[in-house]
């Protein structure tokens, strides 16, 4: 592509200025997928240098460190106590016991099974005195993968811990061979609200989404290498076990697998395409909608501009469940609207709102669209009422009409401003369960993407398909989880070339 | 016969009275259970768990918490989280399998198990199998269909003429509800001209066959049936009770009879499915008859399980079915409390009777043979209704069923022994069992020297042994037998 | 009592960038020292190193002889006064004031004498109940200021305080500033980027750029002989004159060649150079626009015609080109010219411009420092 | 010629001005009008079902007695103790975790920030089964499914730090740094400066943390199963839509509606300022 200068673009014709620019832009996207792969490379590299440093550390520290330095290694929190801080002993010392023993009576065990996920299924006795079955279980393939994934997050804290422990006891002794002294309990209590206040602020959010967020999707990614399914789980006579990836395969392979007479990689390309479709038309829509109706209130002349904003406003009160159930029962095929208008004699047969998979695709857009408008509408109220009023001062005395002023300052400023918004609403949209699930269910059905994982709608999205695979006929979480993942790499993917190409999108502190 | 048959039931009776006997000491207790019931039967349910508590002779009392849950979401619930679940629960017949792969029905002890096959009909105590074994209590046997119609609209003399209520319909227009894009009740059609889909099971629930022929002669008219109701503008793709909402044919079950009843008053119809015409033959529409069941969850502790197979025998035995005819019209599975009066007075249960004519006992069907079933119905209504593009739909079924199929791990992972064996010319597949890796023909056959096969996996080519065809050289009757660890493949005499 | 010692203080940021470098100064009790240079070049960093606010990268902070680096703000004895005044908007002028007593838990009785009093000061006291949003600017100003007196600190740093004010007020707040010091009689510390203020208040001047000091000095120091060509043009106003041009040497005397005239080294000047030895060659040679003289003749003469003229009042300023189209700016004062004078200066007139050796500044055009220093 | 241009430009304002004003309307009707239908037909009691009119041909309170005589009291129960814990809990989580990311520079505040912002891409509906396990082996589902909701939705709710974030973001540094060298902690820096001048934002978090409950029915069905008396509102009525239930239910699912939107609404117009600053904020900060 040929790199003009400053002035040579300015020579361009609007239209090769339009061509130059989208190339601009497409040319820079196999750049920012690679610096992408470059940034990917040089953190695993950057994280086995910080591993060798860190290592490297620990044996200097050892050898150069005094003998309680080096009961340290062995007994965490020594040091401290021999150096008179002794929250901090105590507080290492109890974390190692703590280790110690759940290793002993639960975290080995757990781990040994992890390979394998357990062998034996529940049995079944026959007892012939009460004429009755007994069931015991054993082995139990989730608690194994659940308690396995935990030990190992815990085996993760706690070298965390010990090298803390290690690194600690290296300062220490830094400090008092420069003769100074060192932090007492108190101290360490005291600067918990003070120059450590933001470890005692994280502590618990972290540790909440440690354990609710992180850890059950280190689980779900792994359930993804297993064969989970209502057949396979922890209670059924079969277990699940590793299958490696194989449920990869099923997904992506163009052959066989689904049963609606198409693979499953076609049926997951449909079901991508209308995703992306929706999540494009569901925020744009909703964008230039609500922009416009936020600048019809906003117009000077226009009164009672509080009540307007009051009426939309108070739909996004009214919790989804209700609106969007109440209003694609409205628009069913018995519902209030078909009824009606045929009751008025406008139509003989209703309309197939939720029943022609075109007429469904348009019906969850307008749908969404009425929504979206509130949330935008506010939302584009700040910021338009933020433009300066000089520019279109200006702008006015320049001879622009209002259309010209709308497309030279009011988009321009709005789609900057609003440009990272714009992203997260289109992959928010891609995730829209709600609105989706809500009005159609994903109804109406495709015939030739339904069939092994579920019925498939036309305007179902992969998140409600995911939903489907998980509660339908067979509960086969493994796909739900490669699909999981799936959405997880097309969200990572466009957020990151977005994030990488468009030049608004800058790191935070140009915001602050 | 009658005779005959009282005297087995008295000696069974007699037989786990017997058993019980010996342990009721063991089984007397105060149980907590709790049971999930579809949301009208939750207050009869515990009025009959208070009965069971004041008249059994055990012991037991059933410290009973009955919760709304309906029979569809009770299977999902069960399957999601067994220990979470409840003890006794109302399920749908289709549900068995995936219950009992699932580990969450407990097998019937042998008192329980004649319990169950001598009190209740053909249909629902095979639906209760699967194997040779039993899972579950027959609660009803009224999960069919059959059609409720308006006087108004659809004269008497024309309800047993599919084309005949159409024309009714269209002229007064008015809607025709029929749930056809649910295979539950699309399979009516194929029913109707001779068509059948068994799936079959091992002894563990495992699907391992399907014998379905859809895809034929017959499944063409079925499928002309269906285009003939679902390419006529007043077609409604709906089981609800439809009357206030323009529809003056529904086709639903007995659920509905008591809101439809309401709807239409002096105008309620009701009655068997009608019958449908093609090429001059009148084909009746046949449909799947159903019984839901209660089935117990698998309990670690013997006793309680004992004292809940008790409870589960009590709620389901002819005197509860016919409180629920009585109190929500629901028919009952018990021979004889199909003969009572209360019964026989509901019409909803009249016309399902007539209707039984035509119907097939639901059988265990694969979880996904709904979703793929059902699309017959989109997609023959989005043909011409030519012979070609309906064949077309049907063999697009054939090749669904036949993927879904070799998904399961079972069949992917199965041999199977193909070749010139047992009548066939490598076009079908003969099972085969396994023992650890040692895989062995399910029968002997009769083979002639030159006879070749091959064992496959999964139904496919990528693994299967021996390389070149296995030839036999001198005739007999052998087993075959394949050690899937060498990829040897040997002849075993039978004995 | 409080004098504040840097030493080889750096400042380095996440991303590598040093925003200053080695930092060396003693700060002597009740001194008043002004940091100024122009943005980014690391003197409101290392205030707030002094401060606390930053991390210190490297070096050490010493307030009354302790080394503060790993000291809390609260804990370092010192009192700051900020650029957009950081008044707590949710609180009155009286408990903005009072704010940091009341974290010391001084008895309340203790903390309205203190507040009024130093509201009498700065003659804020009838806004003491109100919020900030209803202050002017200066009155803010002067709330934050109060808010710093009350804490009776060892050292008072102020970061740019007059820089939100409109010009009229700042001239008088520089003043207050004079007086407040003369009443605290403690260290100051006060960052800015003007010129003026630095000139005008400082005891020393410190400027700074690039995070590297270029001169530390009295007012009267870094005007008179600044060090490098950086403080030469950064001190005083209009920026001083440089031009390029060659420095002879004949015996004992030295000239300088702007031009084409030639112009000699005379006075002060001159004798340093001799003492310096300084080679003939290129250099860069300063006059101060103020130095610079209408007249001359002949040799000393440099030939030159107007372009603007602007008139200050007491003075004009001339922007004028040289032959070669070099800018100059001459400063002449008003009361230098009659009528007749003042008539001809229009665009385009030719005038010959002069200057004497003592206004002349030596910069050796490589590294750019003071020849005589 | 000026008069005329001056009249011109007031009669086209008067044009533009009307039809902005028909538009507006036009939009409010159909922004109200579902609403309005549910109450109409919320006291419907000639039948339950759907019907293809909205002005009841009957009026009465069948529908509100239903639901009092249903397990509808229970549910609303549930809810309104998970939205008021959750209102409380995840105000302070999602408070600490803005404030901090936003005033602290911490080594690990990149990393962190970029963490999260990855995890936000895995989409939630996958981790409900293992969630569900989790909390039954914690004893937390089925009849103790509120205290289980309550800590699964108060647990993650620190990634959803980044509207309160670019409000912190807003407020100079400059007060910090004021009170800390006039003293105070970083503890009370936050209690003293910070909050007081983050009352929007934290008014918004509550009234959002106190809305959300109300419409959670995926998780919630899921936790709950089985058991109604640890059903939310949402959970409740969605089975009331089901095919089998909703020409029983259609009208009384109606009611209910009407009383579980009408407190959230008056609160939600009480605190609509708020709400407005925080949306808006958010927006721009991403």
């Amino acid at each position: 592509m040929k790199h003009y200068s400053d002035l040579e673009f300015l020579r361009l014709s609007k239209g090769q200025r339009f061509v130059y620019k989208l190339t601009a832009f497409f040319c820079g996207i196999p750049r920012a997928i690679g610096r992408l792969f470059i940034k990917i490379w040089s953190l695993i590299k950057g994280a086995f240098l910080a591993i060798g440093r860190e290592i490297g550390d620990v044996c200097s520290t050892f050898k150069n460190g005094d003998w309680k330095t080096k009961t340290s290694f062995l007994v965490m929190g020594f040091g401290s106590f021999a150096r008179g801080q002794i929250l901090r002993g105590v507080l290492f010392l109890l974390f190692e016991v703590v280790f110690i023993g759940y290793m002993f009576i639960a975290g080995g065990h757990w781990l040994s099974l992890l390979p394998s996920l357990g062998k034996e299924g529940p049995s079944s006795e026959y007892n012939a005195v009460l004429d009755t079955y007994v069931t015991a279980y054993h082995d139990n393939s989730f608690k194994i993968l659940l308690y396995g994934v935990l030990t190992i997050f815990f085996i993760i804290a706690f070298i965390y811990t010990w090298r803390v422990n290690v690194k600690q006891n290296k300062i220490s002794e830094q400090i008092l061979k420069s003769g100074k002294k060192l932090k007492g309990s108190k101290d360490d209590l005291r600067s918990m609200v003070d120059e450590n206040f933001h470890a005692t602020l994280l502590a618990l959010p972290m540790t909440g989404i440690m354990v609710f967020t992180v850890m059950p999707i280190v689980f779900m990614v792994l359930v993804a290498f297993t064969n989970y399914d209502g057949a396979h789980n922890g209670f059924s006579n079969n277990l699940f076990t590793w299958v490696g990836l194989d449920n990869f395969n099923t997904l992506l392979s163009w052959s066989g697998g689904n049963g609606g007479g198409q693979s499953y990689s076609a049926t997951f390309g449909e079901i991508l395409t209308w995703t992306l479709i929706w999540a494009f038309l569901a925020t744009f829509t909703n964008y230039f909608l609500g922009m416009g109706v936020a600048m019809m209130i906003n117009k000077k002349g226009i009164r009672l501009k509080k009540m307007w904003r009051t009426i939309l406003v108070m739909t996004v009160a009214i919790p989804q469940f209700i609106s969007l159930l109440y209003v694609g029962k409205m628009f069913a095929r018995n519902g209030l609207i078909n009824l009606s208008l045929m009751d008025l004699g406008w139509i003989k047969q209703p309309l197939p709102f939720w029943e022609d998979p075109t007429w469904a695709r348009i019906s969850v857009i307008a749908i969404n669209i009425w929504v979206g408008i509130p949330y935008l509408m506010l939302i584009t109220t700040g910021i338009l009422m933020n433009i300066p009023a000089d520019l279109y001062e200006s702008a006015r005395i320049d001879g622009a009409n209002a259309w010209q002023q709308y497309r030279k300052i009011t988009l321009p400023y709005m789609l900057f401003i609003t440009g990272p918004y714009l992203l997260t609403s289109f992959t928010g949209n891609m995730n829209n369960f709600n609105v989706i699930y809500l009005l159609t269910g994903g109804a109406p059905t495709n015939p030739a993407a339904s069939g092994a994982a579920g019925s498939v709608g036309y305007t179902d999205l992969l998140i409600t398909w995911l939903f489907k695979i998980t509660t339908g006929a067979e509960s086969q979480y493994y796909l739900a989880s490669v699909v999981g993942i799936m959405v997880f790499v097309v969200v990572a993917f466009i957020s990151l070339v977005v994030y990488n190409v468009l030049p608004s999108i800058k790191n935070e502190e140009d915001y602050q | 016969m009658k005779k005959l048959f009282a005297i087995l039931l008295a000696l069974s009776m007699l037989l786990s009275m017997s058993v019980f006997a010996s342990a009721s000491s063991e089984i007397a207790g105060t149980y907590d259970v709790t049971i999930w019931a579809p949301d009208a039967a939750v207050d009869l349910t515990k009025s009959q768990v208070e009965a069971f508590n004041s008249s059994n002779e055990m012991g037991i009392v059933i410290n009973a918490t009955v919760e709304p849950v309906s029979e569809a979401d009770a299977a999902s619930n069960m399957i999601l989280d067994v220990s979470a679940g409840a003890d006794l629960y109302f399920f749908a017949q289709d549900q068995l399998s995936r219950l009992i792969q699932a580990n969450a029905l407990t097998k019937l002890g042998q008192g329980a198990a004649a319990f169950v096959k001598d009190n209740n009909s053909a249909g629902s105590v095979l639906a209760a199998q699967a194997g040779e074994d039993y899972y579950a209590y027959p609660l009803t046997a009224d999960n069919g269909y059959f059609m409720y119609y308006d006087k108004s609209v659809v004269p008497e003399e024309d309800v047993d003429s599919l084309e005949a209520i159409i024309a009714d319909c269209e002229a007064a227009g008015k809607n025709f509800s029929f749930e056809l894009e649910n295979a539950w009740y699309n399979a009516g059609f194929f029913f109707g001209t001779g068509c059948h889909s068994d799936w079959i099971t091992d002894d563990a629930g495992n699907f391992i066959a399907i014998d379905d022929d859809f895809n034929s002669d017959a499944g063409l008219i079925a499928a002309k049936g269906i285009y003939k109701l679902v390419s006529s503008p007043i077609y409604v793709n709906s089981g609800n009770a439809d009357f206030a909402s323009g529809s003056a044919v529904v086709v639903t079950g007995t659920w509905n009879y008591a809101t439809i009843l309401e709807q239409l008053g002096d105008n309620f119809g009701v009655a068997d499915l009608p019958s449908f015409e093609v090429d001059g033959a009148e084909y009746h529409i046949g449909s799947y008859s159903g019984c839901k069941l209660l089935g117990v969850k698998p309990q670690e502790d013997a006793v309680k399980g004992a004292a809940l197979n008790q409870l589960a025998q009590f709620l389901t035995n002819k005197d509860c079915q016919i409180q629920r005819t009585v109190e929500f019209g629901w028919g009952p599975a018990n021979k004889e409390a199909v003969q009572d009066e209360a019964v026989a007075s509901n019409p909803a249960l009249t016309a399902l009777a007539e209707q039984s004519n035509y119907a097939i006992p639901q059988p265990n069907i694969h979880g996904s043979w709904w979703d793929i079933a059902k699309v017959i119905t989109t997609d023959v209504k989005a043909t011409d209704g030519s012979d070609d593009a309906l064949k077309a739909a049907l063999q697009k079924y054939e090749d669904s069923i036949a993927a879904v199929f070799e998904m399961t791990d079972e069949v992917r992972n199965a041999f199977t022994l193909i070749g010139t064996v047992g009548g066939t010319n490598w076009d079908t597949d003969l099972p085969m069992t396994a023992e650890g890796d040692i895989w062995t023909s399910n029968e002997a056959y009769e083979m002639e020297a030159g006879t070749e096969f091959k064992c496959r996996q999964g139904k496919a080519w990528d693994t299967a042994y021996p390389a070149d065809n296995f030839v036999v050289e001198t005739a007999g009757t052998y087993y075959v037998q394949l050690d899937a660890a060498s990829g040897e493949v040997s002849l075993v005499p039978a004995a | 009592m409080a004098s504040v010692k840097l030493t080889g203080v750096k400042k380095i940021y996440d991303n590598k960038v040093v925003a200053v470098h080695d930092f060396d100064l003693d700060i002597h009790d009740k001194e008043f020292v002004v940091f100024v240079g122009p943005s980014g070049c690391g003197k409101s960093t290392t205030l707030r190193m002094i401060a606390g606010l930053e991390d210190i990268s490297e070096g050490t902070v010493e307030i009354d002889g302790e080394v503060v680096n790993d000291l809390q703000p609260k804990d370092r004895g010192i009192a700051m006064v900020f650029q957009n005044y950081a008044l707590y908007p949710h609180m009155s002028v009286y408990d903005n004031i009072a704010f940091s007593l009341r974290l010391k838990k001084v008895p309340e009785d203790v903390v309205y004498e203190r507040v009024t009093n130093a509201a009498a000061i700065l003659g804020i006291t009838e806004y003491l109940m109100r919020k900030p949003r209803a202050l002017s600017g200066g009155q803010r100003q002067r709330v934050a200021i109060g808010r710093a007196m009350v804490r009776d600190s060892k050292v008072f740093l102020m970061d740019e305080p007059l820089s939100n004010l409109d010009a009229k007020l700042r001239n008088q707040m520089r003043a207050e500033i004079i007086l407040l010091r003369q009443k605290l009689d403690t260290t100051f510390i006060y960052v800015t980027h003007d010129q003026t203020e630095a000139m005008t208040l400082g005891d020393r001047i410190v400027i700074m750029k690039d995070g590297y000091i270029m001169q530390v000095g009295t007012p009267t120091e870094v005007f008179e002989m600044p060090h490098n060509l950086f403080v030469a043009e950064f001190i005083g106003a209009p920026k001083m004159n440089i031009i390029k041009t060659n420095l002879l040497r004949e015996g004992d005397k030295y000239f300088v060649t702007p031009f084409g005239s030639k112009l000699p080294v005379n006075g002060e000047k001159g004798k340093m150079l001799l003492e310096k030895n300084a080679p003939a060659g290129e250099i860069l040679l300063g006059v101060r626009p103020e130095h610079m003289m209408l007249g001359g003749e002949g040799e000393t003469a440099i030939e030159c015609s107007l372009v603007v003229n602007e008139m200050m009042g007491s003075e004009f300023h001339l922007h004028v080109d040289t032959a070669d189209g070099s800018r100059l700016i001459v400063r002449v004062p008003t009361i230098d010219l009659d009528a007749e004078g003042r008539g001809a200066l229009v665009a385009g007139q030719k005038l010959s411009i002069t200057f004497e050796g003592k206004a002349m500044h030596f910069f050796d055009p490589a590294t750019e420092n003071n020849l005589l220093v | 010629m000026n008069e005329k241009r001056h009249m011109g430009l007031k009669t086209l304002n008067r044009v533009s001005n009307t039809s902005i004003y028909i538009l507006l309307v036009i939009i409010s009707v159909i922004w109200l009008l579902p609403f309005i239908f549910i109450v109409l037909q919320s006291f419907r009691v000639e039948s339950t079902y759907q019907v293809g009119y909205v002005i009841p041909k009957q009026w009465g309170w069948q529908n509100y007695i239903n639901l009092w005589n249903s397990d509808f009291k229970r549910w609303y129960l549930n809810t309104f103790i998970i939205a008021l814990a959750a209102a409380v809990l995840i105000t302070i989580i999602q408070l600490c975790m803005s404030y901090t990311l936003s005033r602290f520079r911490f080594k690990l505040r990149g990393p962190l920030m970029r963490f999260m912002l990855i995890l936000g891409m895995f989409p939630g509906m996958l981790t409900m089964i293992i969630l569900y396990r989790v909390l039954s082996d914690l004893g937390l589902t089925q009849a103790n499914a509120v205290p289980g909701l309550i800590l699964v939705s108060v647990a993650s709710s620190g990634m959803g730090y980044y509207v309160s974030k670019g409000f912190f973001d807003t407020i100079p540094k400059s007060l910090d740094e004021a009170a800390r060298v006039d003293g105070a902690t970083r503890f009370q820096v936050l209690y003293k400066i910070i909050l007081p001048l983050a009352k929007p934002i934290v008014i918004y978090t509550i009234l959002t943390a106190f809305m959300g409950p109300w419409g959670d029915f995926v998780f919630a069905r899921y936790v709950a199963f089985g058991t109604s008396s640890g059903y939310n509102v949402a959970v409740g009525m969605y089975s009331w839509l089901t095919n089998d239930q909703i020409a029983r239910m259609y009208t009384t699912f109606c009611a209910g509606g009407v009383i579980v939107a009408v407190p959230v609404t008056i609160l939600f117009l009480c605190l609509q300022k708020y709400y407005v600053e925080g949306v808006t904020g958010g927006a721009v900060k991403g």
